[in-house]
């Protein structure tokens, strides 16, 4: 049994990082949290997570950003919105789990073959391209990339679709692409936006 | 506006101090700087800051300077009038001059405190000094005004509070009426078996009271009654109070319960309120054994005689002393009190409005108020802890901060659930021999051996999980939670979720204001805070009592308070009301209002506007008169009189167009 | 009663039969519908992971195209619905963001003020046609039909617009409107794992399964639901399930399909043939 | 960068409830800004229409007017006589070409000391905004005017025209 240690020095926190998620929207009442674990009570998926939701709130709020960035909880989570319905200080849970998402994704410290980081990132390449997402495709592509095995087993699903006419192989796109292109280029996505 | 009445060489010579009060005024305002300042302007005699002015030798300096310097006018720039106006009046009537040619700054709540920026606090403290020194030189000399006061007092709420503020009061000899709204009083204290921390029984610390209060010479008690209408000021207020009908008459009934066995009804079915719903009661009941007075009385909405007159009414039949008058009315009863304790109490937070921990809509799930009629030996199961359905629960869990701490719901901390939810635990463990489970966010056990009672529970084996539950639920995921309430928690110090099932689940609800808590501190002209609570004058210096002189409160009316605090409040409302009603008068502030009558052309627009009908006609002199007894010095009429021929002492036009004109001028 | 119909990428994929028996039953009740012109996708769940401006950006074009018509929007999908109308919130409560996007709008042509609602079919079902008309318009009530209504996450919250969000009763009434029964089932709005149900199923799948069992165990014949994504997912996998789990074998149907069928409509009108888990038994054998 | 302009705001607080706000106010140690000048009456309806045009002449860029909500008035009605007379003196003010973000009515109870902050804050804002009043100042143009125009008069009438009544 390898012993690890596991005590913390100040310097491991980063009081930017906190500071950060504090200024972002959603995470503004983070520090009013009672640590009253309700959060994590009501979260469908808290059992999965290495860390709860609540503990990830306040190692965010301390300023423990390897830790919260590499945490598998932030791609749990399901956005149900129960945790924000709960939380007896209205904190915005779920926001903040898409904030830390987003850093996650920015800072490159997502787990590589880990599907829903790469579902995020295919959704948003497949709905650049063509203004729809067509669930078969996104599917495929997702499983051929990160594992291909399960793409096998998911075989009784796809003929089971095919017989109720559910599956269709052919991308479907909006009119006016390059009308929502022009849309999405015009944002200087948050990243380069020039702090003001 | 009139000239100045003071010839204009000869400005009265003023004094005026600045105060450090230590940094909390220095710390941003350059004292000195006003001072100097000060001492530049027209009329100033003297000018210093000091360290402390509310302080004996700051006092001094004032009365010494007065002497020395004959000074006529007195200007103190420092905290609230509220704090310590009476204070600095007091030092200028030490020096021989008439206390109301005092003018107070505020710059410490108004200026030091909520501003950052140093020079422009200063230039403030200036700013509102030169307009003080403009304003005192047109104050003239006036004399407080003494009202006797009546020595009869109004205790309102037959709670705990209510009871000892009466006993304290009919003790120290005055004549004390209690007017309880509930057919009997004892208020909730009457429900619980045991209190908290030593478990003494509550009947029997309450009984003794509350029998004391039913025979003591110079206390009346009107239980089944309101307060209607206040009306009147400190020292003479008249009070209206309604008497609901109880259809049986006081005097006669003993309370021997032999109408209730006659009632037509054979068996009780209508919903027992006392019992918090858990017991059925007839239309004629009495609430509990012990109750005060102990007298029957009928419940207008479910008994025949009362709604449809066709009854044989067996239950008068049975009364040998005739006790039952089906047609009694409600009746409105007037008394004159000088002070009035108001312990009008709380009320507990509703747990259906919390549907995720299922109350009504699992039976297995309980308020705390139920749970304390479960176990008490008078109460429907006579202490036997059974579920609805009569079973004995083998596993309970009880949820603490229920409606308390939460944004959606209470903001506050209810104080008191912590610990009654610990007595509950013990209590279910000791009547059922179950396994006992409390959730709680933070153990709040601050009171004198609150921590020995937690430690006590500890002992006993109670699991402890700190963790929010966020729902109550019947569906299982292993064999053991079939059939159970399952309770889901994040145990936060095991760090990971639970799902613990039970078979009974107690709702620890916090305490929140009465429902008419509104209309009641309007009817008594007082403050209210933001979440409803009545609003006591001061936090720390005055708690019990309120921005209106001669209305004091005690308890949980005032915040959620235990029993040993508003126990306490009780005593001190009680001590107030003394000292109002032993000093036999009270002097009001002289800013009453008066009619000029040279200057009064008799236009009568003054005189509907006065609520308090202070102000008449004269039609023989065809000019406006004010009663300065009635008039309570608001200035409505002085700003409404067209002629400006109304002069409110301390508020008098001049003093206050100097002031704006001391405000304004660079 | 004129509306604009978003469908949104699933009800054109795995939840087709959603979109006929909603076009069906919305045309059987006398409601105006017209799909949303040259809609695109709201970003799900997904997109809010990538950048979040773009996404009330993307979310925020369908808006601005509806606003032309200015006609009230109806978005079957919990997850449009939600996203939509998130993008309102949003765009209401800060005052940046919503610089931001309408600028980004300008660039292409389209201006966005906020005035159109965002509706759900059941909120519209209920509270403008009204549970009279449609009790009237019953053909065939589905006697003794037991349900389990599963509302899902996204429609009751975060946003409690028109129904209570721990016990949500819209669907339970309208399901007892079309003759069938509700059976008691505190598992309303337990989340169905989302898009985890199917990329992560060591987590998602679990609770895809205990809503099944659970509503097997209340005694219901199948769950009537409002979202193609808790459809697909309580549908698709009970072949895996049975391998982790047990054998569940449960039909899971939507809302629109069982009123459609008490309106005496036709199962194939109504793409109950689409279920992987056939429910034209049970949902024949109550009539 | 020009020195901001800083406006200065009369504000007559009732005793019993706006003036113990803002006694709450300091006590919190909550933060505003430093514009305000606070004058106390016993109660708002002993604000007569003249002390704010009085104000207003004397060089207030603002006034602010604070008492308790209608029905909590320690006096019973002085609030209610208060709205009635300041509805009619805003629509004065605006003949007077006075703008109407310069004269405010707020209700604020004892308890309420949060909202002294942001109502002292917000109308500092809206008056910063609309620039100085400065009435004084105006006052002594006008008074030059008027003079000049004297002295023009009295230098004796053009020939011919007709003198229009003194």
């Amino acid at each position: 049994m390898a012993l690890e240690q596991k005590i913390k020095y100040e310097g491991d926190c980063d009081r930017e990082f906190a500071k950060w998620v504090v200024s972002q929207t959603g995470g503004d009442n983070l520090r009013h949290c009672i640590q009253c674990g309700v959060c994590s009570a009501t979260c469908p998926l808290s059992l999965y997570m290495d860390y709860t939701p609540r503990r990830l709130i306040n190692l965010a709020r301390e300023g423990f950003k390897k830790e919260v960035l590499g945490s598998f909880t932030i791609w749990l989570c399901a956005s149900c919105y129960a945790c924000r319905v709960e939380c007896p200080k209205k904190i915005h849970i779920t926001d903040i789990m898409y904030l830390l998402k987003r850093r996650a994704i920015e800072e490159g410290v997502y787990p590589r073959r880990f599907p829903i980081p790469v579902l995020a990132r295919e959704f948003a390449r497949m709905v650049f391209a063509f203004g729809r997402v067509n669930e078969t495709l996104l599917v495929m592509d997702l499983f051929l990339r990160t594992n291909w095995f399960r793409f096998l087993s998911m075989t009784g699903l796809g003929l089971n679709l095919m017989r109720t006419g559910r599956m269709s192989l052919l991308p479907d796109h909006i009119k006016r692409r390059r009308e929502l292109r022009k849309v999405l280029d015009a944002i200087d996505s948050d990243k380069t936006e020039a702090v003001s | 506006m009139s000239d100045n009445k003071q010839k204009k060489d000869a400005l009265p010579r003023v004094g005026f101090y600045v105060c450090h009060c230590g940094t909390n005024i220095a710390g941003t305002i350059d004292v000195a700087e006003v001072q100097k300042y000060v001492s530049g302007l027209p009329g100033v005699a003297v000018s210093r800051d000091y360290k402390y002015m509310c302080s004996d030798p700051g006092q001094e300096l004032i009365a010494r300077d007065i002497k020395e310097h004959k000074l006529e006018r007195l200007v103190v720039a420092a905290c609230s009038p509220n704090l310590h106006e009476e204070t600095f009046r007091k030092a200028a009537a030490k020096g021989g001059l008439n206390p109301f040619y005092f003018q107070m700054v505020n710059i410490r709540e108004h200026a030091s405190w909520v501003h950052t920026d140093k020079k422009a606090a200063t230039e403030k403290a200036k700013d509102l000094a030169r307009a003080a020194v403009a304003r005192v030189q047109h104050h003239r000399s006036l004399d407080k005004k003494r009202v006797p006061v009546d020595p009869n007092v109004l205790v309102v709420g037959g709670g705990i509070a209510g009871i000892h503020a009466a006993l304290t009061l009919a003790n120290a000899g005055k004549k004390v009426t209690l007017v309880e709204r509930e057919a009997t009083i004892g208020g909730h204290m009457a429900l619980f078996d045991k209190t908290f921390p030593t478990l003494d029984c509550a009947a029997c610390i309450l009984t003794p009271k509350m029998s004391a209060v039913k025979s003591h010479p110079n206390i009346t008690l009107w239980t089944y009654s309101e307060v209607e209408k206040v009306e009147g000021y400190v020292g003479n207020y008249k009070v209206t109070v309604k008497r609901k009908p109880r259809f049986v008459k006081e005097d006669l009934c003993v309370g021997c319960m032999e109408c209730i066995d006659a009632c037509v009804f054979k068996e009780a079915k209508f919903r027992d309120k006392f019992n918090q719903g858990l017991g059925k009661r007839k239309p004629v009941y009495i609430d509990f054994p012990q109750a005060t007075p102990k007298v029957v009385l009928v419940d207008p909405e479910t008994c025949i005689q009362l709604k449809t007159g066709k009854c044989k009414k067996s239950c008068a039949a049975a009364c040998d002393r005739n006790a039952f008058d089906f047609d009694q009315k409600e009746e409105l009863k007037e008394l004159q009190v000088g002070a009035i304790v108001l312990a009008t109490g709380f009320k507990t937070y509703d747990a259906g409005r919390d549907p995720n921990y299922g109350y009504g809509r699992y039976p297995g799930v309980f308020t705390a108020l139920e749970i304390e009629r479960l176990v008490n030996a008078s109460g429907p199961t006579s202490g036997e802890v059974v579920l609805r359905d009569g079973r004995r629960p083998k596993a309970v869990g009880i949820i603490h901060c229920v409606g308390s701490r939460d944004e959606k719901s209470n903001k506050w901390c209810s104080r008191v659930c912590c610990m009654y939810s610990l007595k509950l635990a013990h209590l279910i463990k000791e009547h059922s021999g179950a396994e006992v489970y409390n959730f709680y966010i933070d153990m709040r056990a601050p009171g004198k051996a609150y921590e020995e009672f937690y430690d006590k529970l500890l002992g006993e084996g109670v699991h402890f999980i700190r963790g929010r539950v966020s729902e109550v639920s019947d569906w299982a995921m292993t064999p053991d939670e079939e059939g159970k309430l399952v309770l889901r928690v994040e145990d936060t110090l095991a760090g990971f979720v639970r799902r613990v099932p039970v078979d009974m689940v107690v709702l620890s609800t916090g305490l929140e204001p009465q429902t008419d808590a509104q209309e009641v501190r309007r009817r008594f002209n007082i403050g209210c805070g933001t979440e409803g609570f009545f609003q006591e004058r001061h936090p720390k210096l005055a708690p019990v009592n309120t921005f209106t002189d001669g209305i004091y409160i005690a308890g949980a009316c005032q915040a959620p308070r235990d029993i040993p605090d508003t126990v306490a409040q009780a005593g001190a409302a009680a001590a107030e009301a003394l000292s109002l009603i032993d000093a036999g008068f009270v002097e009001l502030e002289p800013n009453t209002s008066h009619v000029l009558e040279e200057e009064c052309c008799g236009c009568k627009s003054c005189v509907p506007l006065c609520p308090y009908s202070a102000i008449t006609f004269d039609e023989t002199k065809k000019k406006a008169v004010i009663n300065e007894v009635l008039c309570k010095g608001c200035g409505v009429c002085a700003a409404a009189c067209p002629s400006g021929s109304i002069v409110q002492n301390l508020f008098d036009d001049e003093e206050i167009f100097s002031e704006i004109k001391g405000v304004l001028s660079k | 009663m004129k509306y604009l119909y978003f469908p949104g990428c699933s009800l054109k994929g795995s939840g087709k039969a959603y979109e006929e028996s909603f076009l069906a039953v919305a045309k059987a009740v006398g409601l105006e519908i017209r799909e949303l012109e040259d809609w695109n996708c709201c970003g799900a769940t997904a997109y809010m992971s990538v950048d979040e401006t773009r996404s009330y950006a993307l979310a925020g074009r369908n808006l601005a195209i509806a606003e032309r018509e200015n006609l009230d929007i109806i978005a079957p999908c919990n997850a449009c619905y939600l996203v939509l109308n998130k993008t309102q919130h949003a765009l209401k409560d800060d005052e940046e963001l919503r610089r931001k996007v309408v600028k980004a709008l300008k660039a292409g042509g389209l201006d966005y003020k906020g005035t159109v609602r965002v509706r759900h079919p059941l909120d519209v079902l209920i509270n403008d046609v009204g549970l009279d008309k449609i009790r009237a318009l019953v053909k065939k009530p589905l006697k003794d039909l037991k349900l389990a209504a599963y509302y899902g996450c996204q429609m009751v919250r975060p946003y409690a617009s028109f129904d209570d969000q721990h016990d949500p009763v819209t669907m339970d009434k309208l399901m007892e409107a079309a003759g069938a029964e509700c059976v008691p089932w505190p598992l309303k709005t337990r989340c169905c794992g989302g898009s985890l149900t199917g990329t992560v199923p060591e987590a998602g799948l679990r609770l895809a399964y205990i809503l099944l069992r659970e509503a097997k165990k209340r005694g219901a014949g199948a769950i009537v639901t409002l979202c193609p994504l808790c459809q697909f997912n309580l549908d698709g996998y009970q072949d895996q399930m049975a391998r982790k789990f047990e054998k569940v074998d449960f039909p899971v149907v939507y809302f629109t399909q069982v009123l459609g069928l008490a309106l005496g409509l036709s199962a194939s009108e109504l793409g109950i043939q689409r279920g992987i888990i056939p429910a034209g038994k049970v949902l024949s054998g109550a009539r | 960068m020009t020195e901001k302009f800083e406006p200065k705001i009369v504000a007559f607080f009732c005793n019993w409830c706006t003036y113990t706000a803002a006694d709450l106010a300091g006590v919190s140690r909550l933060k505003y800004a430093p514009n305000v000048r606070v004058i106390r009456v016993m109660c708002s309806g002993r604000v007569d229409p003249q002390f704010v045009l009085e104000a207003f002449a004397r060089g207030a860029d603002g006034v602010l007017l604070g008492g308790c909500h209608p029905g909590d008035c320690h006096y019973a009605e002085g609030n209610y006589k208060t709205l009635r007379r300041m509805r009619m003196l805003e629509r004065m003010l605006r003949g007077m070409g006075i703008h109407d973000g310069r004269f405010r009515l707020e209700w604020i109870s004892g308890a309420e000391g949060d909202k002294v902050r942001t109502v002292v804050n917000d109308m500092t804002e809206k008056v910063r905004a609309l620039g100085p009043l400065d009435l004084p100042g105006k006052f002594k143009e006008w008074d030059k005017e008027m003079e000049e125009l004297e002295t023009q008069v009295n230098s004796g009438p053009a020939k011919g025209e007709a003198v229009h009544a003194r």
